[in-house]
């Protein structure tokens, strides 16, 4: 059984017990202990199942790589799903549970797919399932959805309970990775005088070599690492970090860090997590390697783990996986692991190795009285939800002839990976080293940086640098590297003196024994997770599959939670094999961020809730809040749709705002329309480019609509433009549009025109416009007292400065409703309070504030267009019958020559009418006019649609505007459109103006 | 007239630094010729200060200019006072080709201080805050997560933000979260 | 995550304070020009693998336009530069071919 | 070529599965072909299949570059809908959903179509009269859409917030018969149907030149010697531009990178696709339970299949705004692909200034969900020279300024 050893465990407080549950059951753990090592102190081997065969799963790994022990951590607000155990810091109270499976653990329905894994090989979905074809949605894909999946979803309702948060931040030199190679890289960057960065994803420093023993200048490594850190530590220029680690390497040398603050203490105070954007000139990756699985029948039984797992139990946690342990290796280093386990006084039943000869550590084995096969193989584990036999067979065989041990855990070795992916993530090629069989950095061909050379330098383990002596010298060099690459004149040093016992040459070894059978070969798992076999690699080439991204994705081998850290070689190699080809050449996957995964809040950081997106607020914004409002959002603007009273409907309160402002008094908040100043000697010549109409003959003091189009001769805003003096306009632009247009001017400007004498500054948010509205609207200014706002005074499309009251005042007499109408303008600080006023001033002429709804429809019943509901980016001045504002006198203006286009010109494209339901029923939005017949397509022809559709409660009926073919030459006919609610709405084509065709009401 | 308010009123929050809405300043968007000899004589009276070179920020309390772009300044004035500087100024460039603009409304300011207020922006601005980087005297315009600022330090522990009126809602909800207890980040 | 030295402000700006702006150097086809040049002024666009001129705008910066030279393939950056010119200066055409001798782009070279 | 089904499964787990024959043979080029397509992904895939199917036209030789299948075929997030504003949209796109339906029976490979319903939420006025405007012209086009009420999206997406404090759920366009595809296999069907036909797929082959005597193409050089050839498609997304270099032509079109990511896989929760593009984010979960989440373009050329971080962060948090629950997964992977873009973000099928040479690229963002129907259209104009469902994507729109921008109804061409 799998328990805690009565010494041993260099990372966990004994004095300090921690209480936690896994499946409901209670258990004690101590203070430093993972979630995974508590777990096997506690006898618990089987953790979970896997993906596609619900098997029984243990714990494999101690590290990110883990692909098997993951759980469901915490409840509620805090659950979060497939979290691996080997990397979640015990704590008091932490509640973890199984995945993928049910009723539970110990028995699950969904083995069933275990027993008929015969029948379910690589790709079987592919080739079943297609008869009869309504069962694909309805039978086969809701249970394989249902199988499939790992973690528990989430609570529908759940609410994160967390805060998140990004960090900007900018050093010379990032190193990934806090292992020995880092913190000699780290130190020896950081002696250039460069600022260093250094980011280590657990919580502890050194990474895995005080585990594996040696000395450092004749010291043990824990005491080398202590001293490197707290040299480090006083180094002002040098930052590190734990519990960070480096997610993914993008161009130009930005690289993200997911720092987990508080998940090994829930609900303390400050963030979660922290996402730090980090540019760094030059990176060092010492990311280490990580362990290879080697392919044997049974290589999946919860008790086969990694051997240097196996080892870092022991020594960092003080649990032993098992009382009687057989060792597997194609290399020197898994007997470090027969070794540390013998002398904490675990049973070595056998140490089985592929290669015929080991070296000196072989030998030190058997002076413990470990037994060493060599040339021999493991041909099957045994047992179900935890090892009970091995048998053994010789390497070079088909796995006859076997001896049978019985046994609790099996430590296997397949040799060591450097970990690439942050050398990869853009860009850096790997070679292929056939000694150490594996991929490591090719130097020659690094990630290229903005100034087209490498910016990452890997070192130690990464870079394929094995034993410990030859570690701290490549991170010595890789260190100095750097800092010369980042423009430093780097201190150079000798590295301190690793020493270790030599080690004989690894053998590669795919597969155990060489010529496995293909029952064993269907028993030897590659991908603990997705439950991929030697035998599915090998169907997948036969068929055709034959590049290694055809494999992953036929198989799914290296496509679960781990992205094939522990799977990919070997994958690859079977591949090759059954290819007759080499490795190098059959290539690897590409590496993609991140790294290990991160979770989706920290990406979104602090943009969450009240501040997921910016809601830009008027002078008045409360106000209306406190007045009613039902909030329309535009662009990120809050505009008031309409004011609902209480026991309103929003239909009834438009209905209101719109009479009242008809007949009485409507005040319009209009403070969100763009207003951009623009003066120059040139400032006429300018603004005649960018309207089609022409604005360099306008008096000072009066006002023009003006109409803008891209260079593509379509509209993109409108608004109305008055002359401030003889070299200044005043620009308005739609809502939303002022940063749009702002933009537009100064790129023209700025990339066109830029010798033009033109200034333009955006002075939107400097006023709080108000739009008065109404038969009462010049009564109400005139009891404010202060300017003349007489009819002769200010005529119809004039403007003047002046005060109301007491409020300094811009005043328009401009008119989008058809009202009488003034559009004043007062220093955005004192908005509310003249709003104040004009409401209380306004009670005895019947005021009532309006929304953007009544705006609508009022101007609607005159027949205004709307930038948005009569344009949509595909219209042109002239489908909207507004050649008037088409200057023919200007030889020029954006979109001029794009109106000459055939089809711009074609005399088929729709044009605006108006357009009457003969019942006085609404049309609905969208709706689309037919014509006869049907297109080459057998799409129904359309001969038009109804841009802007409303009820009128002046008129008492729906009333509407379209783009019909021919529209102006068919006033009268009646056209039909077809509604989705079943109905089809008749309507006469008439002019669009529906309402004081002749503008008395704001000529008084 | 009546009393003018400024976006927030003052408001201010306490977290790892203090964040807190200045209230109404003075400011005037001048574009023009920054070496034009009359555009220089028209900052000098008005603030007293030099034209700033590249990212300079020349500021004592509510009263300096900055440097916004190759042809922009913001000239800081006492609030009470802009309507009658800008007057000058705008007089005194009549000759020349330039543009003087009262934005004093259309801004919200706030102020981030104590020793944490680096990391506070570092958290929403991307920008290197270090103090080998940013000091007193500079400018930076950029980001405030989804909205554009600007902001210069008044000294070693305080910082000064300038955004558009109508965001500073949003800026000072963001300046919260940023400022919360517990996130410090021990970098700066 | 590209990363460009605005030449007005001289900020080295992270993409997030920048918009990309299109295909640089584009001459402007008005009225009387032929159909032809008229859409290849607006669609035809070059889309080189290796050396590209483009537009950015230091949008959430000092709000200038300006000019940058970079490889679609690496997204190396040769330099910036400004707006206001009719064709890349002589020391950016200079960097590019001490880079990627031979290079051409449209007339240049 | 061997028939799939759950007996011959059962038949060859008796024998360990070693039975199974290749799914494409893996030919040398011939000396010539009637037709040569160039690019083996799902639109070049198809159109060769619909040649042979349709048309009778089996002497094609479909040249790749790379492997089959491993361009934006499978780098996408496949959706599949056809709920398109215009016309000559609605049509190909409606044209390729049809065809997906049964898709796995006609070429006897389980693409798993999975008609789960494609949902775009309406989160502003302005979105709400677009979206009741496409449902207007999808009625008239053929295509089966409906506008739903903010509870009817709740009832079908129990994880959306429809209230969401920023913009909430106004109601949304419903295409029940959208779905999903598993996108590989398309691919992977394709070609083993192809092949079945004696087409050949010559894969690790680049062409290097394109072939033509007085204006006619009549073969291309490649990286395995000259092939000729009576007709010509160019069907390489991302690299369009290249080809048409090599033929003599240019194209109006920009390559981009596209963003996509995947959460770790959980338990299913969302069945079905959901888009959300005022806040510029959709997500589906596959059938392996990873949540699939669509990311934003970079506003500049780009070759590299990588793209910048920041759109990945601005789609998320959006997603994490409207599926709240999906706070605390995490994503597993992102990844980029490269993609053309057109003046008017619509495709490009047409005939080209280079006779016998017809090019089929462009399709930005959406080319997934179109595959069938291009290819289908795609045959038909190489075979008869005219297509209604091509005819509009023709080269000549620019010129004259006939767009077919989709963009207007607030609906993105994801």
């Amino acid at each position: 059984m799998s328990t805690r050893l009565a010494k041993q465990g260099r990372l966990i407080d004994r004095s300090k017990q921690v209480t936690f549950t896994f499946n409901g059951t209670s258990m004690q753990g101590y203070e430093g202990d993972t979630l995974a090592s508590a777990l096997l102190a506690n006898d618990q081997m089987m953790m979970g199942r896997s993906f596609k065969y619900h098997r029984p799963r243990g714990v494999v790994a101690s590290g990110a790589e883990e692909p098997n022990a993951l759980v469901g951590l915490g409840q509620g607000n805090r659950f979060e799903p497939n979290q691996r155990a080997t990397t979640t810091e015990l704590f008091n109270g932490l509640t973890s549970a199984s995945q993928n499976h049910w009723p539970n653990l110990e028995f699950d329905i969904g083995a069933v797919n275990k027993h008929l894994s015969r029948f379910l090989p690589a790709g079987f979905y592919y080739k079943m399932f297609i008869h009869p074809k309504p069962f694909w949605k309805h039978v086969y894909e809701p249970f394989i959805r249902q199988s499939a999946g790992l973690g528990k979803a989430p609570d529908k309702d759940s609410r994160d309970a967390d805060t998140y948060e990004h960090f900007y931040a900018f050093t010379d030199i990032l190193v990934i990775g806090g292992g020995i190679a880092g913190l000699q890289a780290a130190k020896a960057a950081a002696q250039s005088g460069a600022k260093v960065m250094l980011i280590e994803q657990t919580a502890h420093w050194g990474g895995r070599a005080p585990v594996d023993g040696g000395t450092v200048d004749g010291q043990p490594v824990d005491k080398f690492v202590e001293q490197l850190v707290s040299e480090l530590e006083t180094m002002d220029n040098v930052t590190m970090r734990s519990r960070c680690m480096g997610a993914g390497v993008y161009d130009h040398g930005y690289v993200l860090g997911y720092e987990r603050l508080t998940d090994h203490k829930p609900g303390a105070q400050g963030p979660r997590h922290r996402l730090w954007r980090i540019r760094a000139k030059q990176i060092v990756t010492a990311t280490g390697a990580i362990e290879r699985p080697l392919s044997f029948a049974g290589n999946d039984v919860p008790g086969v783990m990694l051997a240097s797992a196996m080892r870092d139990y022991v020594v960092n946690w003080g649990v032993t996986p098992g009382d009687r342990v057989i060792v597997a290796t194609n290399n020197d280093d898994a007997y470090r692991t027969a070794i540390i386990l013998k002398q904490a006084g675990v049973d070595i039943l056998r140490v089985v190795d592929a290669r015929a000869t080991a070296g000196p550590l072989a030998e030190e084995a058997r002076q413990l009285g470990i037994r060493v096969d060599p040339g021999k193989a493991i041909a099957k584990v045994k047992g179900g939800k935890r090892v009970k036999k091995v048998a053994l067979c010789n390497q070079d065989g088909i796995g006859g002839a076997r001896e049978e041990i019985e046994c609790d855990a099996v430590a296997m070795s397949g040799g060591w990976s450097p970990v690439v992916h942050m050398w990869s993530h853009c860009g850096g090629k790997l070679l292929w080293d056939e000694a150490n069989a594996h991929f490591h950095p090719d130097p020659e061909r690094p990630p290229l940086g903005a100034n087209g050379e490498g910016f990452v330098v890997a070192a130690g383990a990464a870079n394929g640098a094995m034993p410990l002596q030859d570690v701290l010298f490549d991170a010595q060099t890789a260190g100095e590297a750097a800092s010369n690459a980042a423009g430093f004149t780097p201190v150079t040093a000798d590295a301190p003196k690793g020493a270790d016992v030599a080690e004989a040459p690894m053998e590669p070894v795919w597969l155990m024994p060489a010529n496995a059978d293909i029952q064993l070969r269907m028993k030897s798992w590659l991908d603990f997770q997705n439950d991929v076999k030697v035998s599915d690699v090998q169907l997948a080439a036969r068929e055709g599959y034959e590049s290694v991204e055809h494999t992953k994705r036929y198989t799914t081998l290296g496509m679960a939670t781990d992205q094939g850290k522990l799977s990919n070689i070997n994958g690859l190699a079977i591949l090759a094999d059954a290819l007759d080809s080499e490795i190098p050449k059959v290539g690897t996957t590409t590496f993609r961020p991140p790294y290990t995964p991160i979770s989706m809040a920290s990406i979104g950081g602090e943009a969450r809730g009240d501040v997921f997106q910016p809601i830009r607020q008027t002078p008045m914004h409360n106000w209306h809040d406190k007045n009613g409002a039902d909030w329309e959002p535009v662009g990120h603007w809050r505009r008031t749709y309409a004011y609902v009273r209480p026991g309103e409907s929003v239909h009834d309160a438009v209905n209101r705002e719109v009479k009242n402002t008809r007949e009485n008094l409507g005040l319009l908040d209009a403070s969100t329309l763009g207003k951009l100043i623009v003066k120059g000697p040139d400032a006429g010549k300018f603004l005649d480019m960018m309207y089609t109409n022409m604005m360099s003959t306008l008096k000072v003091g009066k006002c023009r609509y003006g109409l803008m189009c891209s260079e593509n001769g379509f509209l993109i805003d409108d608004g109305v433009v008055a002359r401030i003096d003889e070299d200044t306009w005043l620009c308005h632009t739609t809502t939303g549009g002022a940063e749009r247009i702002h933009g537009h001017m100064e790129e023209w400007l700025q990339t066109e025109w830029w010798d033009w004498k033109v200034y333009v500054a955006n002075v939107t948010e400097q006023y709080a416009q108000v739009a008065v509205v109404g038969p009462n609207a010049r009564k109400v200014l005139e009891k404010l007292g202060g300017m003349d706002l007489s009819k002769e005074a200010l005529p119809f499309m004039e403007w003047r400065d002046g005060k109301i009251g007491d409020f300094d005042c811009r005043a328009y007499r401009i008119s989008f409703s058809g009202e009488l109408s003034y559009e004043l303008a007062v220093p955005a600080s004192q908005g509310q309070a003249f709003w104040d006023a004009l409401t209380e001033a306004g009670k005895e002429f019947g005021v009532m504030p309006y929304g953007t709804e009544c705006l609508h429809i009022l101007r609607a019943e005159k027949g205004f267009i709307m930038i948005g509901d009569e344009t949509d980016g595909t219209v042109i001045p002239q489908d909207l019958g507004l050649h008037w504002a088409l200057s023919k006198k200007k030889e020029d203006y954006l979109g001029k020559r794009a109106h000459s286009r055939t089809h711009m010109a074609d005399p088929e494209r729709w044009k605006l009418v108006g357009l009457e339901t003969v019942d006085g029923s609404v049309i609905p939005d969208g709706a689309y006019a037919v014509g006869e017949g049907v297109n080459a397509n057998g799409q129904r022809n359309m001969i038009g649609r109804v841009t802007s559709t409303y009820y009128s409660a002046n008129l008492g009926k729906g009333i509407a505007m379209g783009l019909i073919k021919h529209g102006p030459d068919r006033m009268g006919e009646i056209v039909e459109f077809p509604g989705t609610d079943g109905k089809s709405y008749k309507a006469k084509i008439v002019d669009p103006i529906f309402f004081d065709k002749d503008g008395e009401k704001q000529n008084v | 007239m009546s009393e003018p308010i400024s976006a927030l009123n003052h408001a201010s929050y306490t977290g790892i630094a203090k964040v807190e809405e200045c209230g109404l300043q003075g400011m005037i968007t001048l574009r023009g010729d920054l070496s034009d000899k009359v555009l220089i004589k028209a900052v000098k009276d008005a603030t007293g200060q030099k034209v700033p070179g590249q990212r300079e920020a020349l500021i004592k309390g509510d009263t300096g200019v900055c440097w916004m772009s190759t042809d922009e300044l913001l000239v800081l004035v006492p609030y009470a006072e802009v309507e009658t500087k800008l007057a000058v100024m705008s007089n005194a460039l009549s000759g020349v080709h330039a543009l003087a603009v009262n934005v004093s409304d259309a801004r919200a300011v706030f102020r981030i201080a104590g020793a944490n207020a680096r990391e506070v922006m570092g958290k929403l601005a991307p920008v290197d805050l270090s103090a080998e980087a940013f000091q007193p005297g500079q400018i930076r315009r950029s980001r405030l997560a989804q909205v554009a600022g600007a902001f210069w330090m008044d000294d070693d522990e305080t910082f000064r933000v300038v955004c558009f009126r109508s965001a500073a809602d949003y800026v000072f909800k963001l300046l919260k979260v940023a400022a919360q207890p517990g996130s410090e980040v021990g970098v700066y | 995550m590209l990363i460009l030295n605005c030449p007005y402000c001289g900020v080295d700006a992270e993409e997030t304070e920048l918009a990309a702006g299109g295909e640089a150097h584009l001459k402007r086809y008005g009225p009387g020009s032929s159909d032809g040049d008229f859409h290849d002024y607006l669609f035809m666009r070059e889309n080189p693998k290796g050396v590209h001129f483009e537009r950015w705008r230091h949008a959430n910066g000092c709000g200038k336009w300006f000019h940058a030279a970079r490889c679609t393939q690496t997204l190396e950056v040769f330099g910036t530069y400004s707006a206001q010119v009719f064709e890349p200066p002589q020391k950016i055409k200079d960097a590019i071919t001490a880079k990627r001798p031979g290079w051409t782009w449209r007339e240049f070279s | 070529m061997k028939h799939y089904s759950a007996f011959a499964v059962a038949r060859e787990a008796l024998r360990y599965h070693t039975g199974w024959e290749r799914a494409w043979r893996s030919p040398q080029p011939k000396k010539r072909y009637d037709v040569i397509i160039v690019g083996a992904g799902g639109h070049g895939l198809a159109t060769a299949y619909y040649l042979g199917k349709n048309y009778g036209i089996q002497n094609v030789a479909v040249i790749e570059k790379g492997w089959l299948g491993g361009g934006n075929t499978g780098r996408n997030t496949t959706i599949i809908r056809s709920n398109y504003l215009q016309d000559p949209s609605a049509a190909i796109y409606e044209k390729a959903r049809g065809l997906y339906e049964d898709l796995s029976q006609d070429l006897n490979y389980n693409i798993m179509f999975s008609p789960r319903g494609v949902m775009m939420l309406a989160q502003t006025q302005h979105e709400i009269r677009g979206y009741q405007r496409t449902a207007h012209a999808n009625a008239l086009q053929g295509v089966q859409t409906e506008w739903i009420t903010p509870e009817r999206v709740k009832e079908l997406v129990p994880i959306i917030n429809i209230d969401g404090p920023r913009y909430p759920v106004l109601g949304a366009l419903w295409q029940e018969r959208g779905g999903t595809a598993r996108h590989d296999a398309v691919a992977w069907g394709y070609a083993r149907a192809c092949s079945a036909m004696g087409m050949d797929i010559i894969q690790q082959c680049e062409v290097t030149g394109v072939r033509q005597e007085n204006g006619r193409v009549v073969g291309v050089d490649t990286t395995k010697g000259a092939i000729d050839c009576e007709k010509l498609g160019i069907v390489v997304a991302g690299h369009s531009g290249q080809l048409a270099e090599m033929a003599g032509f240019r194209l109006p079109l920009e390559a981009i990178a596209l963003q996509a990511l995947v959460s770790e896989p959980i338990k299913p929760c969302m069945d079905v696709v959901v888009m959300a593009n005022t806040v510029h984010g959709y997500m589906s979960q596959s059938d392996k339970g990873e949540m699939v989440i669509g990311g934003g373009t970079d506003g500049f050329n780009n070759y590299t299949q990588r793209g910048s971080f920041h759109h990945i962060e601005e789609t998320v948090r959006a997603l994490v705004e409207t599926f709240p629950m999906i706070s605390r997964l995490k994503m597993l992977r992102q990844w980029g692909g490269i993609v053309d873009m057109t003046g008017d973000r619509s495709p490009i099928l047409s005939k080209t200034p280079l006779q016998g040479c017809f090019i089929n690229g462009g399709w930005g963002t959406g080319g997934f969900k179109a595959i069938p129907g291009s290819g289908w259209g795609m045959a038909q104009l190489m075979a008869t020279g005219h297509s209604p469902l091509t005819e509009a994507f023709s080269l000549d729109r620019f010129k004259e300024g006939r767009f077919i921008d989709e963009s207007v109804a607030a609906g993105v061409a994801h």
